[in-house]
């Protein structure tokens, strides 16, 4: 396991300064390892929060400015921040509009946020609501389980819900947006190499030479099923065929189309799967509306990919191309 | 037989100790079904507890395991931190501004501890949990107690029950927490939460320790 | 080897394809394997063409659009592109005030880009100028070797001296401008792991474990010294100091301080490194202006990072923050 | 004895057939001390080459060595590209339209490629470049010229002084090219773009064929 890291216990506190070094319009909280917009509480806006587990970068920290999150908690790598991390976010950002956690569904960050909107609901008079993300197709859903896993819909989300809060509008109505979006939202990921968590100091998981894993998660969980390495073409149908038969995407003002890198694949292959993902649509007879290539939520090193289609309205479009300003996604300002 | 606010604080210790010696092998265990964290979360959040109690000395039994549980929230996060920070707090709760507890009160704790890991979690019997550890541990010490057996002996045949508990995760099909998205590739690994409370347990029996032979 | 690719041969059509697929507001000349601006040529603009060999994404053809490059030449992966490359490029982006060639110091590089602007001086009455880039400290200078190698300096200079043509000024001061950013900047960058040349099959170069390598160039060409793996503090002190004693950076209007991740390695230790190099500019009293951190210069998958460090005065510092809209850099727009 | 068109389109092709069975070898040498792709670009290339014969067929030595050396630098790339398409162009303006060669005209033309080499490289010898495996061939197709050796034979042994050219260029330290980055790490590899260059020497000798034994 090679790194560019000096203890593992101290890469999470260390990448906050790089951060608070590389970004002066970020502000870092490093005692609560919370990254949050120079300019917070934006007095009357709706203050976004997210965070779990660093790894994921740029998620979360990287998507904190304006037209996006307020603020971000980091956690222990792959390991959902604690209460009082949130619970601090939500006090910093508040504008006296309330708070929405977005909050990606596995049953870690989803106690700890819970926690923590208990927490503010008692200890101050912030108004939270909560939206859980849960895009992850390859995991059967289910009552009886920890359902779906919140994967790549958390950066879509993110952004449009952002988009929605600059606007000015009330909290109810931002959490309308982000959950319209994560119902449309679904994607699958898989995996050719393992990731290693620097504390764990061996990858998570051993993956042959010969052998790729299909609908993994971003914390290297193993996925749906392995097997014989593939063509990227195969990939990409491996991929878009439980997405497609999960939802009509077809229809409506098309799909935003999202081929995330997942951390170690370079961005040659990803444009490679963007174009087999893109053919794969045009024969589905989906429309591309609009689309992001990029490594925008990792998985340390490890070697993959995953897409993600969100089906849009007018609305949910003009929400994605308002400006954004953040180390990971930036335009229109 | 009653456990002294030392013992409280003997099996918190003891427990940190294991945990300390057992890092390596609860992320292993976690690498196998989850994310391979435990080991670090829970070393994280039990050195914390340490150095706590180095600090600041509790009181009385609702003042260390409100600090171990608000520590454990505080600093270990993922799965683990609530569910372990809710089960002290909840114990805390249960066993009032004292420093010793009998037989009966100590379990009673255990049980409202497991019933916050049950309003946190949601897990069930058979579900692949920590649960399924603390739930065996803290029927036997009830029986046990209820049966007359001296509390060190039974916290010993309770640590047995979560050690049992532990081995039984093997071949179940996770419901609940990360493991739960392999599905049946989940079965055939030992549930790392399990491991931990095992090890809990364990600590507990040993802080307390076996109860002097009858004469 | 394990990549998201189909057939080797086919890895930089088909990514030029899912470029062109990603980005409707570039264009893609298939044939020639050319990225240029939709609105190429920009009449009365100087034009700015670059281009090499493929595999080092986003450069060169994510930093075509307003602000940077006009259009960028993708050759095969790490091999320089054919004189017919540029020599289609230029003739694509002349708006009559002439075309400025970017060419990584590289053999092949060079001999394509002078081939080319042969060709462009015999059959085109476009004016071209070269610009060459040899920023690689790694690389012992001298006039009987092919010199230092252009690395992250690359992105830099495109970035300004792209500014610079959008201001409307004429060939001779952008290429001015460029040289000036070359003579300002140096780097130096090492490598954990090797990457993998799709046609070639199998990684470059083997790196032990327990092993890294210290000045290694964008195509894995093997660096200056192997090292036992060491902290990243001590990497960022093997990368800064020959960069610090090539170059007087204090004083001026400080630096621009750039930590690039070669492609494998995850961002979060890209933070990392760049908390140390900031550590270490702080106690050489080196002011740093501006920073940009992420993969920028990449080399396939091979993990490890460069640092870049570019001594700026307030020109240099206003072309850089003017505005840019490209797929890898975004800002002001 | 003379070099005929169709023995020049046999040297072409036969160069073509030497490099796709040793792509493999010529990345390997690439991957020691370049970037692994000399290879893929001189197959690339020489495929390129083949399919252009194929289709239109040259009807003067100019013609196809124009042809050659136009494919090769619009297909290869890199510095390869640039050198080799260099060498034949400058041997089709050495050449003429002509549809045969004698022994000295051939040379001539050899000597012509390998001064474009020198012309878009600057390498001398010794620097371990092709140079260093072409330069002795064409130096000893001189001399064996010059002492009545008939041509086949003469290129024989400047298919040797190639691969001679090539060996040494073992213990050189690179000063060209990318090889040239690793200074005394250069030394004890073989160079790839000597190892292509004494392919095509060989090539031309297989073409042309020994000289019939003297009556
Ligand atoms: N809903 C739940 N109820 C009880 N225990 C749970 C639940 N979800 C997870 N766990 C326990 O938590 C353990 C994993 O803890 P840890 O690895 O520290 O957290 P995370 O899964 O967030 O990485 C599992 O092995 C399991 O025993
Ligand atoms: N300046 C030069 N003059 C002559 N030959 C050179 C020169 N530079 C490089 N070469 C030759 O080119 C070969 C490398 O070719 P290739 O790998 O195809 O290109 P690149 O180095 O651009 O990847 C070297 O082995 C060397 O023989
Ligand atoms: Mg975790
Ligand atoms: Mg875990
Ligand atoms: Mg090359
Ligand atoms: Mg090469």
């Amino acid at each position: 396991m090679k790194k560019l890291i000096n203890d593992p216990a101290d890469v999470v506190a260390e990448a906050l300064l790089g951060i608070a070094a590389a970004h002066p319009d970020l502000r870092v909280d490093h005692r609560h390892k919370i990254v949050y917009r120079a300019d917070a509480p934006v007095s009357g806006k709706v203050g976004l929060i997210s965070g779990g587990g660093s790894g994921h970068e740029p998620l979360h920290g990287g998507f904190v400015g304006p037209g996006m999150l307020d603020a971000a908690c980091a956690g222990e790598v792959f390991t959902s921040p604690v209460p009082d991390q949130m619970l601090e976010a939500t006090k910093t950002v508040d504008g006296g509009a309330g708070v929405l956690h977005v909050v990606k569904n596995y049953t870690g960050d989803v106690m700890n946020f819970e926690m923590a909107a208990e927490l503010a609901a008692s200890e101050t008079g912030v108004d939270v609501t909560s939206v859980v993300v849960d895009d992850d197709v390859a995991v059967q859903d289910s009552l009886y389980t920890a359902g779906r896993r919140g994967v790549g819909v958390t950066v879509l989300l993110e952004k449009i819900a952002g988009a929605a809060a600059e606007e000015g509008r009330p909290l109810a109505a931002v959490a309308e947006v982000a959950r319209r979006v994560n119902g449309n939202g679904r994607s699958m990921g898989m995996a050719l190499t393992s990731c290693a968590v620097p504390s764990a100091g061996a990858p998570t998981f051993d993956l042959p030479e010969d052998e790729m894993e299909i609908g993994i998660g971003i914390h290297g969980e193993p996925g749906r099923r392995r097997v014989p390495l593939a063509p990227a073409r195969q990939v990409a149908e491996y991929l878009m065929e439980p997405i497609l038969a999960d939802l009509d995407f077809t229809g409506g003002d098309g799909v935003i189309a999202f081929v995330n890198g997942m951390g170690g694949t370079p961005l040659i292959e990803l444009y490679v799967m963007y174009h087999e993902v893109a053919t794969i649509l045009e024969k589905a007879g989906v429309r591309v509306a609009r689309s992001l290539v990029g490594p925008y939520i990792t998985s340390l090193e490890m070697a993959g990919c995953s897409v993600t289609l969100l089906k849009a309205d007018d609305e949910l479009l003009r929400l994605w191309d308002a400006p954004v300003r953040t180390p990971g996604l930036r335009w229109g300002t | 037989m009653t456990v002294e606010l030392a013992a409280l604080e003997r099996w918190i210790r003891g427990f940190a100790a294991l945990i300390g010696e057992n890092t390596a092998l609860l992320t292993r265990l976690d690498s196998a079904i989850g994310d391979a964290d435990h080991g670090a979360n829970m070393d994280r959040g039990m050195t914390a507890v340490v150095a706590a109690l180095d600090r600041e000395p509790p009181a009385s039994a609702a003042g260390l395991l409100k600090q171990v549980g608000m520590t454990l929230v505080s600093t270990v996060g993922g799965a683990s931190g609530p569910l372990y920070g809710t089960f002290f707090l909840r114990m805390a709760t249960a066993s009032g501004e004292v420093t010793s507890l009998d037989g009966p009160a100590f379990a009673k704790a255990l049980r409202a501890g497991l019933e916050g890991v049950v309003a946190r979690g949601k897990a069930e019997a058979g579900d692949k949990t920590m649960y399924d550890a603390l739930a065996p541990a803290v029927d036997e010490l009830d029986s046990a107690l209820a049966a007359g057996v001296p509390l060190g002996d039974a916290l010993g045949r309770a640590a047995e029950a979560a050690d049992r508990g532990r081995d039984a995760t093997v071949p179940m099909l996770a419901r609940k927490g990360r493991a739960s998205y392999l599905g049946e590739r989940s079965v055939g690994h030992q549930d790392p939460g399990a491991t931990s409370s095992a090890l809990l347990v364990g600590a507990a029996a040993a802080a307390v320790g076996p109860s002097a032979a009858a004469p």
